[in-house]
């Protein structure tokens, strides 16, 4: 179970292949199914064109915070693993922003664990997204944000 | 010799910092006690609509009581992922 | 959008970035969001350890199929695109038997089309799954390999 | 001349082509229509709980009507995934 809210750029595919196989034991076999989100950063939001962005978070909070969602969800459903990886600092588009990864013996528990992670993160986690536009920086509001 | 006044750290993230100019500041508890109270005082502007708070890195509610050493932040609704 | 049904067996986090890398112009800054679901060979199941598996398919149905779940998809969800990846013939412990990706501008869309096309691929499209256990070989039943 | 017989192949899958002990065959139409009408000429056996059928290539009901050419598979509820 690992939470990292790091600046560096990560690629999500390559992040999940090295998870894997740093533990080859937790996963082999026992793995019925891997259910990942991957939220990237787009280059139009609210009907306009973005060119970049900032990812504020709350130093400390975050990493607590994601690690007590990740908690729930282990107490929710039976998961043999999770992954979370969320970006800070400046970004560009086409950026991977968060990676949310939960292996479980069965389907359901990995994709319900999986969208139930995200999902806090997304209405609780204490990051804020400012844009830069051709009008300017936007503080991005959770409307145009969300789903 | 007269004891040390409470005093709490309050942070503030995203718009709410650049609309008040500032991101820290200490304050002391002198006369006040709850989450409500700190904001009135540092900021003396009522409180921005969906504001958020967590008192040492939790969330909390604008009624709890705070003591000595906290650290407050308010912020708006996040927007990560 | 695409269905690759095939006997070789394929790393799924290698499959994703290739398949990004294949066309960036359909993905970078456009994908708000990536939900994959990836299926492995478990080696225990039923109460039994597995020693290896066989996968039979109805070739010609299976793509026929799985295409039509992926329009059904899009129709659904507003999808940047799709990716199937089944595997069939003989499995090992640890084999990757299906990934199913969805891309979206928005999380929601990409995980409710993942979702449903996993489920419709999981109750409808013709796979048979055959067990080696030391007691021998047995044909997996649907209340055994569900969720 | 007569014409041919319209014909049908019928396939069978998994559990269901084990017990069988025949994967494919061929059946003339003859005073016959409908699926459920081809199973039984085919196999004499009553339909097993739960089988699929399947009419080239996409699923069907066991009263669709046959015509020459057509593929009819029959298999055991799939366990793909």
């Amino acid at each position: 179970m690992t939470v990292l809210v790091q600046e560096t750029a990560f690629d999500p595919w390559e992040a999940l292949a090295s998870y894997e196989r740093s533990a080859p034991e937790r996963f082999a076999g026992k793995t019925g199914g891997a259910a990942v989100f991957v939220g990237s950063m787009r280059d139009f939001n609210q009907g306009q064109t973005v060119r970049a962005m900032t990812l504020e978070h709350y130093p400390g909070m975050t990493v607590k915070y994601l690690e007590k969602v990740e908690a729930e969800a282990r107490a929710r459903w039976p998961l043999l693993d999770c992954l979370v990886i969320h970006r800070y600092g400046p970004l560009q588009p086409g950026d991977p922003i968060v990676l949310v990864a939960a292996w479980a013996a069965h389907r359901d528990a990995a994709f319900s664990a999986c969208r139930y992670i995200i999902d806090e993160l997304k209405t609780r986690a204490p990051f804020w997204k400012q844009e830069q536009t051709a009008a300017g920086r936007r503080w991005v509001t959770p409307e145009g944000s969300g789903k | 010799m007269p004891t040390a006044m409470p005093r709490v750290t309050i942070r503030y993230f995203a718009s709410l910092r650049e609309r008040l100019g500032r991101a820290e500041e200490v304050l002391d508890l002198e006369g006040i006690r709850t989450v409500a109270e700190v904001w009135a005082r540092a900021t003396g502007e009522p409180l921005p609509a969906n504001t958020l708070v967590a008192v040492n890195l939790e969330y909390a509610d604008f009624s709890q009581p705070l003591r000595d050493g906290d650290e407050v932040a308010f912020f708006p609704p996040v927007t990560g992922g």
